[in-house]
């Protein structure tokens, strides 16, 4: 079936750089799984509640009027009380019990924040406009055939810089290391000095901000509203794969989720019927798992007895 | 000093292993199945029974299979609503396609081919653990559900994809009143309930347990670990099969894939750990809850006289029951049936402090 | 202290030549030596020797690169943990690795499971042979409980247990497969006089009434030297000396690596 | 088992609350306000509510007044069966479950309890022959009357329907059962006219669809392109056939692909599309400049003011609409009475609305005339097509009549295959 895609070459490219597209769109939503998990251990069961508060609180302040920088400003600054009230309320008491015990706790907030964000900001659709065109570069698609848009760059670019400006803060800086140094053992970074407290709600308050531009760039493609709870789904083969505590591995992740995605289903869909994303990308990541465990750049596991 | 198991002298190591061991629970116990299986079916009305108790039960089983997997074996699994999916279905095809087929062996085999599945995707647990473990059911989960909504054999080609499903006779008594269906899922819900029991305090449970809490070591005492993680895997999705054909057969008395989303399977996992990982009467208190709860603030709104719009309501559903979560996370991190032992350790003094 | 006439037998496991290394980490590196039936041998050596390594090895939990492993005559280059098990090898863990969430009988019940046969549809129906086989196994199990003295904790769930009495636990729940070979990693760590002295006493009760053979790593040289028969000597992943106690105490090569000598 | 008890106690006192006095006819709004489709829930149970709003504010129906309860189904079976249980002992005279698959799960029941379910524009097609459904009514129009109006709308649009042969048609829709329904009929149309098509499913929530349609832009390149869609995957698949290159004004949604929410957030992408409906756009009729007037005037409208007019809104006028006319034929025989649900479906089976009456009840032009029988719960089957320009639906065409002659030979087919396996005693409407 494969023979399809080496017949029409440059339609099998476009196909995969479609896919590598998308799947840095999936990679921005990962990137805030990444963030807490890396920080603090713990598979963060309400980012995509995050990405929908998020998103929208930014296009009702619009929608109120605000300036855009400024609704930026207000938003973020709405996550960061957010990600306060969070370590204050939920996780500080929960310090030292098992990760099962805070992964569960963050399912309750998630229920917490769907249910804040549709009772504040109702549940209609929004449009969202961030001005950046959405027309496919006509010299490509003139010279080449393949259809890359303006947004689409953009939101390489700043999935990218968000991927740079991460690695610089996990390995450059004083909090980064202590990030780091938080999520292999709470007890003894605690008892070297290191405030656990602000480094979860610095960690919950930058995932907010990586939730913020996830949102952004999905509710500009697809609308504001609930189905962007769901993009979780979408981040988690990409998470797998990639490595639950790896930035680079997000992005790495993401992007052959996002080709492998597109390729199958074009030229596997149509022999079984179609429809093939949505289990996918899972089954491939479980069989990579297989031979791989810990993910790509995901850190080894080794058993001490 | 109601709860006092002093005096009670066990003689025999049988005795010690007895289901409950201590008099009061024993009677507890019996007094409630004689008030679930006589008293409610004749005080209950239509709605209780069929969309609150049926529903409780059907969601107790799902939750104890799920909490064998989960709360015994140590396996975080989000594949609960595929295998509940596969069991209605497998339900549906075998009664249609051999309506001379008791309804009791129809629930049985449709589990069996649940549990099937379910080792078939449990496989991958040899290997990956964990959250990453957790993910990969997923893929189970949604290879199930365009398995099944792809190919019309699995819904005699129905043009709509939804089917219902057939008529249940048992013994020549159709199962068609509230009450009927409510008996038949109690019964089920307590013969495996008392299984899933048996099983637990015998060896494979003891081995489930030993690979949850250290799977190294339970290796070095010479514990398979293929066959018991198999096993969980198997049973499990048995117990979750059967939830699911009871749930299409007795509950909604229709089989789509969609009424077997992912939401299903998350809210199962909540059922487990609201209730207590690794505890049977904790997965009847986590289907409780999460049955009763949101039924529960939608009346004592009412009862307040406080004429919510629906929108608001569920909402504030969603927020209650996510502080809910948290709150008792932090009270008692091991759930609902936990606060239940310490309340019954402080029974046990009372009325003196100490 | 060691009793001389005590019935020592032939070879019963031999590792010839074992290396082990994780990455570029050299663990083990070219150890040979033998442990006899019915013998305690005691492994000693600094912190980082390769002892909890080694033990590793014996049961299967780590795969050597280099090297044989016989027990009861049968050479293979790896153990499989399992496989130890079925042998009738059992182990202590350094760091108590019991599982926590079950109460003290089920513990032990667990260190049981080689022996019980009951298919698990049969165990779910808890009739008949299942039921037969585990009363059996329970009073088994009661018989080591009454060994250990731990009657009072039997329903206690071990992870409330103090560091000492989870220690006993452990040794129970290895002694109840039966062992041919216990391996013992540390099971004095952190005890205080009393409780080592009761752990000394069951190790060399199990030892003379049960006549099993036990391979233990103990800092205290005052423990291993009373107790052991033969002793082998780890630094640095190296085997740095072989035998009775007191020529081990006497090794120029051991003294040193015990006085911090560098190399 | 003490939770239980204060949750009875709880229902104990809110039945007692909630059974309507004898001058009130109560009516259950089941609906969705929360969750992936609330949009389109909120939008037709505030068109529905305020209908019934104003119908109370001009005397009820008949001198009796309108009482409702709303539930939040959340688009769930179980949800939508609580709902139900609870509901029907209230005096519920019909029941709309909003949702395929909620009809589904109720529509045995109800069947049992003589509780009419009336689903409009949604539901299970094939009962359309109330001979073997004599309590389910797809009423206004099934989804298979929809698809011929669907490929009518087309050959139209290309000039006459002889031009359809050659032509290729892809089908883009939602993977579900609802997505896949129509799939039988568009091949008996193939057939018909010589056009060919294929499907393009799409994997559920739809939140990206490249794969799909590059496929469809740059390897099947069809003439047109029909949409099938739910929720979010509406403007995401606008958004994609702009990407591509596709035009909008050859993509023909159905009515769950046909509201501003499902253009809006696809931007410019959406302009030239057109979509199905089975009823007007905006606000320019007697009936709803009064609501606007006497409901929102008096700050008791159900949604903020600027979805009045809203297609969903409208759809949800229309439903009211029809619950309304449905009581008030129904009090025929209850004396002016409140109803019962027997009452209902004799008056459903007997349920004409004429032009003059719709006129009178200043509707014109945003609900279809209709008539039921015993043997068509269908009555109408038309639909009209609009067109978005970027800030609205306009209406370009007239009521498109359905293409009857595929539709109920397959309708009588399937609705006999139903009652075979079932061992129903089929009824004779003669």
């Amino acid at each position: 079936m494969l023979e399809f895609a080496f017949q029409e070459p440059m339609f099998a490219l476009e196909v995969i750089i479609g896919g590598l597209l998308s799947g840095i769109m999936y990679s921005l939503v990962a990137l805030g799984f990444v963030l807490i998990f890396k920080a603090s251990g713990i598979f963060n069961f309400a980012q995509g509640a995050l990405v929908l508060f998020a998103a929208l609180t930014f296009v009702k302040m619009l929608e109120f009027g605000v300036n855009f920088w400024l609704a930026i400003v207000i938003t973020l600054a709405i996550m960061m009380v957010l990600a306060l009230s969070i370590e204050r309320v939920v996780l500080r008491p929960l310090v030292n019990q098992p990760l099962i015990i805070l992964f569960m706790a963050t399912i309750g907030l998630n229920f917490l924040i769907e249910g804040l964000a549709q009772g504040i900001w109702g549940a209609e659709v929004h449009s969202l406009d961030l001005g950046i065109p959405e027309e496919p570069l006509e010299g490509l698609m003139d010279a080449v055939g393949i259809s890359i848009t303006y947004f689409e760059l953009a939101s390489a670019g700043i999935a990218a810089a968000m991927v740079f400006g991460l690695s610089i803060f996990f390995n450059k800086t004083r909090v980064g290391r202590a990030l780091r140094a938080v999520a292999d053992d709470h007890q003894a970074a605690m008892s070297v000095g290191i405030p656990l407290q602000h480094i979860w709600a610095l960690t919950w308050a930058a995932a907010g901000i990586v939730a913020l531009v996830a949102g952004m760039l999905w509710g500009a493609k697809i609308g504001v509203q609930f189905s962007l709870a769901l993009l979780a789904l979408k981040a988690l083969p990409v998470l797998i794969l990639g490595g639950f505590d790896s930035v680079a591995g997000a992005i790495v992740g993401g992007l052959i989720i996002g080709a492998l995605e597109k390729f199958s289903e074009v030229f596997i869909g149509p022999y079984v019927g179609g429809a093939i994303e949505n289990w996918f990308p899972y089954v491939f990541a479980t069989v990579f798992l297989l031979f791989r465990p810990q993910g790509l750049f995901g850190q080894k596991i080794i058993e001490r007895v | 000093m109601i709860y006092r198991e002093a005096g009670q002298f066990k003689t025999s190591y049988e005795a010690d292993e007895a289901i409950f061991p201590v008099r009061q629970d024993r009677v507890f116990v019996i007094g409630l199945l004689v008030v679930a299986f006589f008293v409610i079916p004749v005080i209950g009305n239509d709605y209780w029974l069929r969309s609150v108790l049926t529903p409780f039960l059907i969601f107790s089983l799902a939750a104890l299979g799920l909490n064998i997997l989960t709360g015994y074996a140590g396996q975080i699994s989000l594949g609960t609503a595929g295998f509940m999916a596969v069991g209605a279905f497998a339900a549906y095809k075998l009664s249609t396609g051999i309506p001379e087929l008791n309804i009791i062996i129809v629930f049985i085999l449709s589990g069996i081919i649940a549990a099937l599945v379910g080792i078939a995707f449990g496989l991958p647990s040899l290997r990956i653990k964990g959250f990453y473990l957790a993910v990969t059911t997923l893929a189970a989960h949604f290879f199930i559900e365009w398995t099944l909504t792809h190919f019309g054999w699995f819904t005699n080609y129905s043009t709509s994809g939804v089917i219902s499903a057939p008529e249940m006779v048992l013994f020549g008594y159709t199962i068609e009143s509230a009450e009927s269906r409510y008996l038949l899922a109690l019964s089920i819900v307590v013969v495996m309930t008392l299984l899933a029991k048996n099983l637990i305090r015998s060896e494979l449970g003891r081995a489930w347990m030993a690979i949850r809490d250290m799977d190294v070591a339970a290796e070095v005492i010479g514990i398979p670990m293929l066959k018991t993680k198999l096993l969980a895997f198997a049973i499990s999705s048995f117990y979750c099969g059967v939830a699911g054909a009871l749930w299409a057969f007795i509950y909604i008395g229709t089989v789509e894939p969609q009424a077997f989303d992912i939401n299903r399977a998350f809210e199962v996992l909540f059922m487990v750990i609201i209730g207590g990982l690794g505890s049977i009467y904790g997965s009847f208190m986590g289907a409780a809850f999460i049955v009763l709860l949101p039924i529960l603030i939608t009346n004592i709104a009412f009862a307040f006289g406080a004429n919510l719009p629906a929108e608001v309501l569920t909402n504030a559903q969603l927020i209650i029951f996510g502080s809910l979560i948290i709150f008792f996370l932090i009270v008692e991190p091991y759930g609902l049936a936990r606060l239940w032992q310490v309340a019954k350790e402080k029974l046990r003094l009372w009325p003196f402090p100490h | 202290m060691s009793v001389p006439d005590r019935n020592i037998g032939g070879e019963l496991l031999k590792v010839d030549n074992i290396s082990l290394s994780f990455g570029a980490v050299r663990a083990i590196i070219d150890v040979s030596f033998d442990i006899r039936e019915r013998e305690i041998r005691a492994i000693i050596g600094p912190n980082g020797a390769g002892k909890t390594s080694m033990l590793n090895v014996i049961n299967g939990v780590y795969h050597p690169q280099e090297g044989s492993i016989t027990f009861n005559g049968q050479e293979r280059a790896q153990m499989k943990p399992h496989e130890a098990a079925e042998q009738g090898i059992a182990r202590t863990f350094q760091n108590v690795a019991l599982f926590r969430g079950m109460t003290t009988l089920d513990n032990i019940m667990t260190g049981r499971n080689l022996k019980m046969k009951s298919n698990f549809l049969s165990q779910a129906l808890y009739w008949g042979p299942s039921r037969r086989e585990e009363m059996e196994n329970r009073e088994f199990v009661e018989n080591i409980i009454d060994f250990l003295e731990i009657q009072a904790i039997r329903k206690t769930p071990v992870g409330r247990l103090p560091y000492g009495l989870q220690k006993r636990v452990e040794l129970g729940r290895a002694l109840a497969a039966e062992p041919h070979l216990l391996l013992l990693d540390e099971p004095m760590a952190g005890m205080n006089l009393e409780e080592k002295e009761d752990m000394c006493r069951f190790i060399l009760d199990v030892n003379e009434e049960f006549g099993t053979t036990i391979a233990l790593i103990e800092h205290d040289m005052g423990v291993v030297m009373d107790l052991s028969d033969r002793v082998v000597v780890l630094d640095y992943g190296r085997k740095i000396a072989d035998g009775t106690p007191d020529e081990v105490r006497a090794d120029q090569a051991v003294i040193d690596a015990y006085l911090g000598v560098s190399h | 088992m003490k939770l239980m008890k204060i949750a009875a106690s709880a229902v104990a006192i809110t039945a007692f609350a909630g059974i309507a006095t004898a001058a009130e006819q109560y009516v259950p709004v089941t609906a969705y306000w929360t969750g992936p489709y609330a949009p389109g829930g909120s939008g037709i149970a505030g068109g529905w509510v305020d209908y019934m709003k104003l119908i109370n504010k001009r005397g009820g129906v008949n001198g009796v007044m309108l009482k409702w309860e709303k539930c939040d189904t959340q688009y769930k079976p179980d949800l939508m069966i609580e709902c139900y249980e609870k509901m029907k002992g209230k005096g519920a005279p019909m029941i709309h479950p909003f949702g395929t698959g909620l009809t589904y799960a109720v529509f045995e029941r109800a069947w049992k309890d003589k509780i009419p379910v009336v689903t409009l524009g949604y539901g299970r097609t094939d009962a359309t022959d109330g001979r073997v459904f004599p309590y389910l009514f797809p009423a206004l129009t099934n989804y298979w009357s929809q698809s011929t109006t669907k490929i009518k709308f087309i050959g139209q649009q290309v000039g006459g329907m002889d031009k359809l042969k050659g032509m290729k048609i892809a089908n883009v829709h939602h993977d579900s059962a609802y997505g896949k329904e129509t799939t039988p009929v568009l091949e008996a149309q193939a057939k018909k006219y010589g056009f060919e098509y294929r499907n393009f499913p799409v994997a559920h929530p739809g939140l990206d669809q490249k794969a799909i349609w590059l496929q469809i832009a740059r390897q099947y390149k069809p003439d047109w392109v029909i949409l099938r869609g739910w929720g979010v995957m509406n403007p995401t698949a606008l958004k994609e056939a702009a990407r591509v290159g596709f035009p909008r004004n050859k993509v023909v949604g159905v009515w769950w692909s046909g509201a501003e929410e499902d253009v809006v957030p696809a931007g410019r992408a959406a302009k030239g599309y057109y979509a199905a409906g089975f009823h007007g756009s905006g606000t320019d009729y007697p009936a709803v400049q009064d609501i606007l007037k006497e409901i929102y005037g008096a700050g008791e409208g159900e949604l903020p003011k600027e979805r009045v007019g809203s297609i969903y809104y409208n759809r949800g006028l229309v439903w009211g609409a029809f619950t309304v006319e449905a009581i008030r034929k129904a009090m025929e025989r209850t004396n002016n009475q409140p109803v019962k649900g027997e009452d209902v479906q004799w008056a459903l089976e007997h349920l004409e609305v004429t032009p003059a009456m719709i006129k009178k009840l200043g509707l014109t032009g945003l609900m279809p005339p209709m008539k039921l029988s015993c043997a068509d719960h269908e009555g109408g089957g038309r639909a009209k097509f609009m067109q978005w320009d970027g800030s609205k639906w306009n209406v370009v065409s007239d009521w498109i009549d359905s293409d009857q002659e595929i539709v109920r030979p397959m309708v009588e087919a399937s609705a006999a295959k139903y009652a075979k396996e079932k061992g129903l005693k089929v009824r004779d409407c003669k």
